[in-house]
């Protein structure tokens, strides 16, 4: 599958990559498969957050910015004015998580009011039996991707709807660290994208989402169906053309990208796109080579 | 204070004492003594009766083996890793190099002053009840009594009454020397082992500790090591000669500086070597 | 006349003797947990990683897939950051030492630099990684590169550099110094000639352990900025890179058990490497201890 | 031989005469030299005024942005939320938290075995303990911080009801078992540094061991102790990679060991690892909480210099 | 002997000395010289010639300032801080206190050996050679021949030359002593310094030194301190005898230790003090 990015040259350079954790674990494997046909190009993955990407390629310092929202038209805007080009890649599907802890044997679903309800700062500690009667009297430690991620947005968007988050909340732009906290806390909740609780999926518990038509989980055909809604997204990169341009290996390296998204994305535990979208971003591609 | 001494001599007849056939009571009896610090034989076969309430002067050039022995004495030899001995050192009839024997016991009963003065670093009164204070004595009016009585049997009361409560540091080596005495005093032993005790002190010093010793030996057994034959002559009734490890002549001290009966004590004495 | 009670001295005895006794063993104690907690240490880390060490292990570049996944980029950043701290940590830290023993005259200046040093060895080590952010990553542009880390970690590790080598230029006897001085030898020509050469050991000795220290940190390298995820070798100072604590921080901060045992062979391969380096310390001190 | 002698000494001499035409150059050198080495030694004090000014400058932009009086009084730190709360005091608690966890095991424990390698162990025991105790010293910290999370918090969740999986307590004790080896050994040189005529002198007392060590020794070699315990914990206040691996990274005031915590340290390195965008209000608070850091230190470094410095014992 | 030292005075009546009174060649003039360590008044107006190719001995009681003396005449003095000088030395006439001599080219001319064997942690070679090169001479055929010669100029060259490269710490002090000297020796200075050399060495090493010094003094000028006066009666030509930072009398050995002139050199020689 390799085959159409080698074309038998060997490329050499440098391309970096930062912006979503989201959209990392597909990253990762995309630039490990990639090394083994470019070994001499060298690409660095950073995970700072979509938004942090962004500023670091509005800043000119990366090629590449991985997003698990659409890009901000602020964000747009400073781009223009330093007179940066760029296009936007649909690379696969996330189903936002909500987990719990494994020992959490109360929690069957969550409507979106309960969720909004929950996760709103309103001055009072939160507690299970808040949500619910019945439910423990114990306080819920919430665990939250970072302000700057494309999760954070559109939970913040979605669920929140711009309202200040629980103040007591462990926000992390590292997912990993949420993974672990939700894990080693019976009253836990936490969210975040989907492929963080595929590959643990032994250690937690996700939680049905109800959005109005009855409690739905998260798998690759409710949110590929997008019936996993109101939490269903699409995770893109962001390529700046000029580097695409100039830069041989990005454009190789976009192109292996774009030909190995559906299979990897799948790997690492997300959700491929139709394979037309795949087609219709490579013919992007070519234009602007 | 002589009135003690006797008062004291009276008691103690009744107690575990042995007497040398002269009838003379003997504190230390030591019995074929060897000692070795790992394969260097530092004592041979040594034999030696020490007299109660005497003054016992150890004479020798240096490396002979004589801060050996009287280390042995209360067994602080055993500070010294891998010293093995054998024989045995019998105070008042128990053989002390028995491991039975316990050295805390043993060095309540026998003081020792060492040859560069070494008090504490604390206050002139903390170093004299140090002693009494681990043996369990809390009682202030006692210790006050034991500071005063030890400090006017180190003749050193009058030099520092009034300055109790500064550190031991600031005063001259001499005084730093008998504040030591002074501190050894203070469990009232029945035996004090001096090492070269006026050897770091200045002539005024020594002179000061040297009356010291001869009033000390009312009331107590003294053993004396020291490298200047003069002080020996002076001060002791009876004197050793050791050399390489072993005693060469053990008589009073008389008879020691004028009549030696060995060529070697005599030899070292008018100075051929050492 | 008697002010002390022999008796109750004696009855008072054996209490005493046990409170040592007891005392002792409890301090005993003490000293063996320390080792024992070594102990476990390395137990559990040996066991967890022993089973991820391979050659393979050394070769591969990293991977998302643990069997796959190897140490290779950070062990050769390793050997990079080393080849930059080596150098520059030295020259400084040995120059200093040279001045403040040989020329520095006893006045507040000196006293100044002194105190100063030994404040700085005593500042934690993200704070250098802020200093290393601002001035070689972002003010210099150096960006994460081996060259911006390696500065960063030798004024990390300028003290115990400098500490170490004046400790050893001190045991220099001055007799040797005058033997020089009276051959008509200059000033600089005994600091070149006699003193560097018998001080060297020490200061070998002073300069591996500050190494060893330099390629076990990385709270700087994180402040830093190093990425996390590299799958290439850099080629010049300017190239940017990972090292065997990144490398190990990356995969401790993973949840999955597999990437702990990552983690711990990761810890193998640079308790070996610190091991080794160590070794060579004790070598240079034993061969060299002592010969004035 | 004394004739040959004779040739030969005006040759030697006049050839050290010869050179002397390039000693010029070697003067150069000998002047050049100590100002090269003095440049050389200012280095470290500028590394030291480079802190500084990084720190003071950039605390700076974020007191721009950020009142200094909330930055110490408010009693929250929400950096992330979108108000922002930016209160020092829960980090430094956490730090304090953590800090004390570990003097609590490692002063007892280094004390004990400083105790035990200087005055009951013997000569060889002594050189064979000392050195593997420093080892523990000498191990990269993010070994420990690994640890701490994969073994020390698993075992102490089986002990301490209601611990989280990120809390004080683990990372506590592990920094106090990395700074106990730091206590014992400097210790152990105060100690060792008492002459042994101290102990000579009350052991001829009928001191026990413990004795002399309790009153004689300890009280000799106190400035020593507190000096090396003072540096201790500050180290233990700068310790980055083990509360960042196992102390999570909830900054709360409060004096709770068994939840998750965030020191000053961690939260450097969380910001760090996430986004630093520069520029940014959080990136700025990393030097202010970095400005903090250092401040504890510096004054901790003081202390223990000036205690071993004034206190030091004349004996 | 004493033609060995007519001889030469003839020869060296063409080069720059200066003579003095009696004809024969000064090669320090020491005029009114005063020295203070800090406070400490160490020489006091020291006024003394010393004469080439003789042995000149300086004795007196410790503390009274022989080695700074002899330090001062190759100006080793200065690594002491804080010393002051006045007064003059003048080697072959030119001042040598004076800052414009440069001391590196003084201590070429003036060799010094010290109290304790201090040869370089290097091999025996390299020891040798250290003055040489340090002074330029590289070539390897020349510094073979200088270590020959030096070698045997300090008697050590059958002992050392199978093991020029082994370290010169594995030789026994006497040996490591000549090895001192014949580092000196190596850029064939004028005048040698030697402060106490064989106050560390055994009888038999000392032996060995001091005939070595007999040899050497027909080539070189040799100022010796030492605090053994059968040396400096054995050995020297002249004595000048210190006390207290003053030269108390200088004159040939013989008249010293047979007819001291003043009454406290009397006294020191026959032991009655130091
Ligand atoms: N700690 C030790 N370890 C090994 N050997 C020792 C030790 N102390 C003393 N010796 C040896 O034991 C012998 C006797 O020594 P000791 O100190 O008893 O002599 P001394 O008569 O007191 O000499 P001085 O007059 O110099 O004090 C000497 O040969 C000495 O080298
Ligand atoms: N470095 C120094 N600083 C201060 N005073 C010193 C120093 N060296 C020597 N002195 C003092 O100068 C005086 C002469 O000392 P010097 O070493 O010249 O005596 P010396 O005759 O060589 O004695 P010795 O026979 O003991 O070697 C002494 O009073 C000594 O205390
Ligand atoms: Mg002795
Ligand atoms: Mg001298
Ligand atoms: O890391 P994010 O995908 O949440 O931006």
């Amino acid at each position: 599958q390799n085959g159409a990015s080698g074309d038998g040259n060997q490329l050499q350079g440098e391309v970096k990559i930062d912006g979503s954790s989201t959209v990392y674990p597909i990253m990762e494997a995309v630039v490990e498969e990639y090394g083994m046909t470019q070994p001499e190009v060298k690409v660095s993955v950073g995970s700072s957050g979509t938004g942090g990407g962004f500023k670091t390629f509005i800043a000119g310092e990366t090629h590449i910015s991985s997003a698990s929202r659409p890009i901000k038209d602020e964000e747009k805007a400073k781009l223009e004015e330093k007179g940066i080009e760029f296009t936007e890649f649909k690379l696969a599907n996330d189903g936002l998580s909500v987990v719990v802890n494994k020992e959490n044997d109360w929690v069957d679903y969550l409507t979106v009011e309960e969720l909004a309800k929950v996760w709103k700062e309103d001055g009072t500690v939160k507690k299970w039996s808040d949500i619910r009667e019945g439910w423990p009297e114990e306080e819920i430690k919430f665990y939250s991707p970072g302000t700057d991620s494309g999760t954070f947005d559109y939970f913040n968007e979605i669920i929140l709807e711009e309202e200040p988050i629980v103040k007591n909340a462990t926000l992390s732009e590292d997912d990993n660290t949420l993974v672990s906290g939700v894990t080693g806390d019976k009253y836990a909740l936490g969210y975040f994208g989907y492929a963080y609780f595929a590959e643990n999926k032994e250690k937690l518990k996700v939680v049905p989402i109800d959005g109005g038509n009855g409690p739905v989980e998260p798998t690759n055909e409710t949110v590929e169906s997008n019936e996993y809604a109101p939490l269903s997204r699409p995770l893109f990169i962001y390529v700046i053309n000029q580097a695409v341009k100039e830069k041989p290996e990005v454009y190789d390296l976009v192109k292996f990208t774009l030909e190995n998204g559906a299979e990897l994305s799948e790997e690492v535990g997300y959700v491929k796109l139709k394979d037309e979208d795949y087609e219709e971003g490579l013919d992007t591609l070519e234009g602007l080579k | 204070m002589s009135t003690t001494i006797s008062k004291k001599t009276e008691e103690n007849l009744t107690s575990d004492q042995i007497s040398d056939p002269t009838g003379q009571n003997i504190v230390y009896s030591t019995k074929q003594l060897n000692l070795w610090y790992g394969d260097n034989h530092a004592l041979k076969n040594i034999d030696l009766d020490i007299i109660e309430k005497e003054v016992t002067a150890i004479i020798g050039p240096s490396g002979c083996g004589k801060s050996t022995y009287i280390k042995t004495l209360n067994r602080m030899i055993e500070l010294v890793p891998g010293v093995k001995t054998s024989g045995e050192i019998r105070y008042k009839g128990r053989n002390i190099l028995d491991q039975s024997y316990t050295v805390e016991e043993l060095r309540t009963k026998v003081g020792m002053v060492f040859q560069k003065p070494n008090p504490f670093p604390k206050s002139i009164y903390d170093n004299i009840v140090y002693g009494p204070k681990i043996h369990g004595i809390r009682d202030k009016k006692i210790l006050d009594e034991i500071v005063e009585k030890s400090l006017r049997g180190a003749a050193i009361w009058d030099e520092v009454k009034d300055r109790m409560n500064q550190n031991a540091y600031g005063l001259s080596g001499g005084q730093q020397q008998r504040i030591c005495i002074a501190r050894a005093l203070a469990i009232e032993p029945d035996v004090i082992l001096m090492d070269e005790p006026t050897s770091a002190l200045d002539p005024i010093s020594t002179l000061k500790v040297e009356e010291l010793v001869q009033e000390l030996k009312k009331d107590f057994s003294i053993i004396i090591v020291t490298h200047n034959m003069q002080q020996a002559a002076r001060i002791s009734d009876k004197t050793a000669f050791f050399l390489n490890g072993e005693v060469i002549e053990f008589a009073e001290t008389d008879k020691i500086f004028s009549n030696p009966s060995d060529k070697r004590t005599e030899d070292y004495i008018t100075g051929r070597f050492g | 006349m008697h002010l002390i009670d022999k008796s109750s001295v004696i009855k008072k005895m054996k209490p005493r003797l046990l409170v040592n006794t007891l005392y002792k063993t409890l301090f005993f104690a003490a000293t063996m947990f320390g080792l024992l907690v070594l102990a476990v240490l390395l137990y559990r880390i040996l066991s967890q990683g022993a089973g991820y060490l391979s050659f393979d292990f050394l070769q591969n570049l990293p991977s998302r897939r643990p069997e796959q996944a190897g140490v290779k980029t950070a062990l050769i950043g390793t050997i990079w950051l080393m080849l930059v701290v080596a150098p520059i940590s030295l020259l400084f830290g040995v120059g200093t030492a040279i001045y403040l023993e040989e020329y520095a005259k006893k006045n507040k200046f000196t006293n100044f630099i002194l105190v100063n040093i030994s404040n700085l060895a005593g500042v934690p080590s993200i704070v250098f990684g802020l200093l290393g952010l601002t001035v070689f990553v972002r003010a210099l542009a150096l960006g994460t590169s081996v060259l911006a880390a390696g500065l960063t970690m030798s004024l990390l590790v300028l003290p115990v550099i400098i500490v170490a080598s004046q400790e050893a230029i001190r045991t220099v006897p001055k007799q040797l110094r005058e033997a020089s001085y009276a051959m008509g030898a200059t000033k600089w020509q005994t600091i070149v000639r006699v003193v560097m050469p018998a001080a060297i050991p020490g200061i070998l000795t002073g300069g591996i352990l500050a190494l060893s220290r330099a390629i076990g940190e990385t709270a700087p390298l994180v402040v830093l900025g190093l990425p996390l995820f590299l799958a290439f070798l850099p080629r010049t100072v300017f190239d940017t890179f990972t090292v065997l604590p990144m490398q190990i921080y990356n995969w401790t901060s993973r949840p999955q058990e597999e990437f702990h045992a990552l983690a711990a062979a990761g810890i193998i391969v640079l308790l070996v490497l610190l091991i080794f380096m160590n070794s060579i310390a004790v070598l240079i001190r034993n061969k060299f201890s002592k010969r004035y | 031989m004394a004739l040959k002698k004779d040739e030969q000494k005006i040759s030697i001499q006049s050839m050290i005469d010869e050179n002397k035409q390039r000693k010029s150059g070697h003067m150069f050198i000998e002047k050049l030299m100590p100002i090269l080495l003095l440049l050389t030694a200012i280095v470290s004090v500028l590394t030291t005024l480079g802190i500084v000014f990084t720190l003071i400058f950039e605390t700076f932009m974020f007191f721009d942005r950020v009142s200094i009086v909330e930055f110490l009084t408010a009693k929250s730190w929400y950096p992330f939320s979108q108000e922002g709360s930016y209160g020092i005091m829960p980090l430094i608690s956490g730090t304090l938290r953590v800090s004390l966890i570990a003097v609590i095991v490692a002063v007892p424990i280094g004390l004990a075995s400083a105790i035990y390698l200087s005055e009951y162990a013997s000569d060889k025991t002594r050189r064979l303990i000392k050195p593997i105790l420093e080892v523990l010293a000498g191990i990269p910290t993010i070994v420990y911080g690994f640890f701490a999370l994969t073994f020390v918090t698993p075992i102490l969740r089986e002990i301490v009801p209601g611990l989280e999986i990120f809390n004080a307590l683990s990372p506590g004790i592990v920094i106090g078992i990395m700074i106990t080896p730091m206590i014992a050994s400097l210790s152990e040189d105060a100690m060792s540094a008492v002459p042994n005529s101290m102990r000579e002198g009350a052991l001829a007392l009928g001191a026990t061991k413990f004795e002399v060590t309790m009153k004689v020794i300890l009280p000799a070699a106190l400035s020593g102790i507190v000096a090396s315990i003072v540096l201790a914990i500050s180290r233990a206040i700068g310790e980055t990679m083990i509360v960042a691996v196992a102390g999570g990274s909830t900054p709360n005031l409060d004096w709770s060991v068994t939840g998750s915590i965030q020191t000053m340290t961690a939260y450097i390195v969380q910001v760090s690892t996430g986004d630093a965008g520069y520029g940014t209000t959080i990136y700025y608070s990393i030097y202010a909480v970095g400005m903090t850091l250092f401040l504890f230190t510096l004054v901790m470094n003081m202390l223990a210099q000036y205690i071993s410095r004034r206190f030091r014992e004349e004996y």
